[in-house]
């Protein structure tokens, strides 16, 4: 297909339909908004869809199959934040505290960037590797962990690192991610039995789910101001730059183009889930509306309409 | 008015406290309860709310936007919360704290 | 099939008996009431729901064949206040405001009676145009304008139009019907990947839903002692009468058998989320038990139990 | 089936996996937890799905074929306290209050577990009578009031017994209860209409019901070192006596291995919903932390875990 | 700091009345209600909230875990419901109340 | 008591305040929040609730019930919101509105 009509197909998909009437709820000051708990609740059931979904693939997969993939993931949750902070340091001139808060946002993964991804994916027919979810979660924490390490390598004394490390590692995102995937590996086909719940109405709860991220995310646009463009230039070139590494990087770990865009697009994506409650624990001298504007405001938009067709067209010009 | 099961009751005693109020951002839920035990409070309520100040910004939607945390103590421990909140969190989360006084009945269970 | 069969198969359908436990919840001083949170979250679901539907259908249809009922819609939502208005004056002897108040209410529409109406007809296997619920996002605000404007035209000045409009256009649930269907007008056929989720549950989300407004129903049955007759003998009289018409008209708009059914419903039916909010703010000196207790306690289940297989005997009679 | 792997397939079952993950959740103290109003929406959810699932049975069966399990549950019912209450005194030597609310726990029934046997027997394809869930409603109540009775014999007076019975009668989760199968009774095939929301997402929504549990239970564990030996003696005896008095009774009760199996693990479960409300409002001065921990973070995980397999194992010996 | 759309308002007339504040176990909730209807009160706010003190336990999970009630009411009403909790509730049940001086706006509309 | 972490701190420096409560149906949120902030007011915290006073009816069901407004303002403040409140709801809006002193730490921010 056309990489045109390819991206003519995700701007009409339900899902970004409903991320931009969640934008616009916002922007017309609608009282529009999804209740506090049921936002709350979309999420648990997102991360341990996502988990059980990979979970039971994981089962299946032969190790041999995964152990490329998985080495890279983790390879890149370790390096990407360096690079990210190098160039909030170098080019965007932020303090060490704040390019390294922002830097834990783009080497940890967005969940629902991913999952956009995959429905991306599904509708316009292309098979990618199942086990793709359960690397979401080894990619979420590192660079977390290695971001807040930057900050902190001057004064490491002052930070609680088991606390730091519990936060993420513990976190309701990372333990419903990991804990969906031991699920679905350990119940196998047993976890048929939940699918009606957990796989068939996944991408209608997305949507719901998206209406409220643009709410969210448009709330912060007017932070767009006062934050500067040094910062809009990196969380717009930032997902290019890592989207391309991620595509070359999953090529390379021998995964389809599928896998490879969806690969792509989790480096792409920027955390703001796992990360900010993290960052804004360790890190409380940076300040929130740099990284959460810029994950929320802009990478995730500009992922979800835009990155992920060009991540997968850069995966098929590498498998061509 | 008074109740048709009962006779007047006899007045209660009370005790003049402390009431402290936090409201914080949620994710410091946890340390602060642990922070006001940690100065002597014995017991304490939280609400979730929301809310607008100087900072504007919350570490997470999906953690909810701020609690408010109330605990009754005694004058001393009131003053030891107030002084622990300023030195660990005043400098960069987004806190408000205040105190109150109150007649708590058997109050005398909180100090 | 016989209507009094109808009537039996209406009155034994989930969603009916679902509302009768409330009901009787209710009455029984049990504890039994959805969460807050969960009641806002089935109502955004059951109006994105109907919206998408309606959306779906809209794209498909060609303009000639809905240009009528749409214009008839518009018609009928201008015009039903203003007769409401005049009957609740003369007739009931209520007072400007407060007439114009519950004018409001029975010129615009419920959107839970239209999805009962549209689930008793798939049940009794009678067939309607897809595209009424996207009719029902067009019901539902110029009615509340007008009646505003009623109130207010002696003292124009003192209402802020503009304000008040927003409330209505961009309240939650007419932005999520129209987000809706635009949502499924845009997306066509790739709207199917969430019918698992916005399709296939919907009537036993309905059913939930109905045992919480049957214990909302149920709690306001107290204040129709201190009401007073004539507010009952309207909210029983307003009905039938803009059912008949909206039969009559949506017969003459060139709408089937069932989708006559359905629109008749839509007139007959009297809002109780749009307009209550909407009300509130701009004729503030109205009394609102007036108001809530007539759509939601009288007129609703009035609709839900018998009105829907009278409005199905009336368009039948009328395409005979 | 070998009743080894029958354990071993309940072990790694989505329902017992999630359970578990709630409960590693609340030991390594993350912040996963349902919201409040998810898992009341949840519960309601659970509750409405089996009533109406045993009422749609109910409506199918001849009178000849329930009466004996519905004699059986009642007699149950109204016995188990009873001997559940001598044992606490006699063995356990609580007090007399303590000794009636614990009973009222274990006389009355776990719908939890109740269904996690119903997925556990669909899971290992043994039928089992589908009016069971009807039954359940009629075990729930009868338990608590006679043990509320036992220990309010010597002072009755003090007892308002028309307030207490409200309570148990109407309380949300007997209400739904029932109310469930007189929608299911009542609807019959009609009910067809609402499967796709009650019936197939049923056992993902009590995955997720599970990990919530699964926290809640664990963070009772702290309370079992202050309870002492005797509570955890009872609170894991009294499910195998009571479920071997289970399987004995449905069997003579002439229900099938499956439906005995269904039976002698309502009589084992111990209520942890409808109880504690009910004998904190009527029996105030028994200490909550006894019945609490012994019904949820014993007998329930036990139940779940090892129980069910065994009252399985009991009612294919009774059988062969 | 004024509206653009208002002059300058009257100075209000307040009245100086006592809100009694109530945190117990959400089963009591219409318990409670009733009881401070039947000692005077005019009207009440509940909210729900979580907390711990002396007891840790809670009736039901399902049921949610505290409510706080505050009522506005005169002095007298005030020390009734303290009276009538000390008597019905403060031995079984989790519950504390306090009592404090508030100056509410048309006051005299809650006595 | 004292953290572990921490020497004593210094006692912390307060301020007294107004905090003005204002309890009303959940559709005016928007708007009482505009007017207190119109009033003077730098912050507030907003709380979901429900209640019972004279007037029983809420706008919607779906809306929620009713919602706790609080702010920390200076006197003069106080007042001009309890005017507005008083000029532009309380004639027919479901509104209870009341002050007390509040001792905030570093309340200067507020002002
Ligand atoms: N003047 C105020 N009155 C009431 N609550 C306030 C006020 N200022 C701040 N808050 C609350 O404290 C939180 C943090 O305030 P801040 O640290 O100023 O951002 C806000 O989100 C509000 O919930
Ligand atoms: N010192 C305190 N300060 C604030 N709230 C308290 C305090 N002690 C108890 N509470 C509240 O009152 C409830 C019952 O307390 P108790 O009866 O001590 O278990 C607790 O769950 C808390 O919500
Ligand atoms: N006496 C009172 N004490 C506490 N809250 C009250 C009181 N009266 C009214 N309220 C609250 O204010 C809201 C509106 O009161 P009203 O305008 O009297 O209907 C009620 O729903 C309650 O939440
Ligand atoms: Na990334
Ligand atoms: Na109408
Ligand atoms: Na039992």
């Amino acid at each position: 297909m056309e990489t045109f009509e390819l991206a003519r197909l995700n701007l009409t998909s339900p899902m970004v339909l409903g991320f931009a009437l969640g934008i616009v709820a916002a922007l017309v000051k609608s009282d529009l908004k999804l209740p506090e708990a049921l936002h709350a609740g979309l999420s648990v059931y997102l991360l341990l869809a996502i988990g059980i979904k990979g979970g039971v693939e994981l089962g299946k997969a032969p190790l041999a199959e995964i152990s490329a993939p998985l080495l890279v993931t983790l390879g890149i949750g370790l390096a990407s934040p360096i690079w990210c902070y190098a160039a909030l340091r170098g080019l965007g001139r932020f303090s060490a505290v704040d390019a390294a808060a922002i830097a834990a946002h783009y080497g940890s993964v967005s969940v629902v960037t991913f999952t956009a991804c995959g429905t991306f994916l599904d509708a316009v027919g292309v098979a990618y590797e199942g086990f793709m979810s359960a690397l979401v979660a080894f990619l979420e924490v590192p660079a977390i962990v290695v971001a807040i390490f930057l900050a902190r390598r001057s004064t490491p004394s002052t930070t609680r690192w088991n606390e730091t490390l519990r936060e993420v590692v513990f976190g309701k995102s990372n333990l419903l991610l990991l804990g969906g995937v031991a699920i679905g590996a350990l119940a196998g086909p047993a976890a048929e039995q939940v699918k009606p719940f957990f796989v068939d109405p996944f991408r209608g709860a997305l949507t719901l789910f998206l209406i409220d991220m643009g709410v969210i995310a448009a709330r912060r646009l007017g932070d767009l101001r006062t934050s500067g463009v040094r910062l809009v230039a990196f969380a717009l070139g930032a997902p290019l730059v890592n989207g391309a590494i991620g595509a070359w990087a999953g090529e390379l770990a021998g995964l389809s183009v599928g896998g490879t865009t969806v690969f792509a697009t989790m480096v792409a994506s920027a955390s703001y889930i796992a990360a900010p409650v993290a960052v804004r624990i360790a890190l409380p001298e940076a300040n929130p509306a740099l990284y959460l504007t810029s994950s929320l405001a802009v990478t995730f938009p500009f992922n979800l309409i835009v990155g992920i067709p060009i991540y997968h067209a850069i995966a098929r010009w590498l498998h061509a | 008015m008074r109740s048709p099961a009962g006779s007047t009751p006899d007045p209660v005693q009370t005790v003049v406290l402390k009431r402290v109020t936090i409201v914080a951002e949620a994710v410091l839920e946890q340390r602060l309860i642990a922070l006001i035990r940690d100065c002597g409070a014995k017991g304490w309520t939280l609400l979730d709310c929301r809310g607008e100040g100087s900072r504007g910004v919350r570490a997470s939607e999906w953690e909810g936007a701020n609690v408010k945390l109330e605990t009754l103590v005694a004058s001393a421990v009131a003053d030891t919360i107030l002084a622990r909140l300023v030195r660990d969190y005043f400098e960069h989360f987004a806190v408000v704290a205040y105190v109150q006084d109150v007649r708590v009945v058997r109050g005398d269970k909180y100090i």
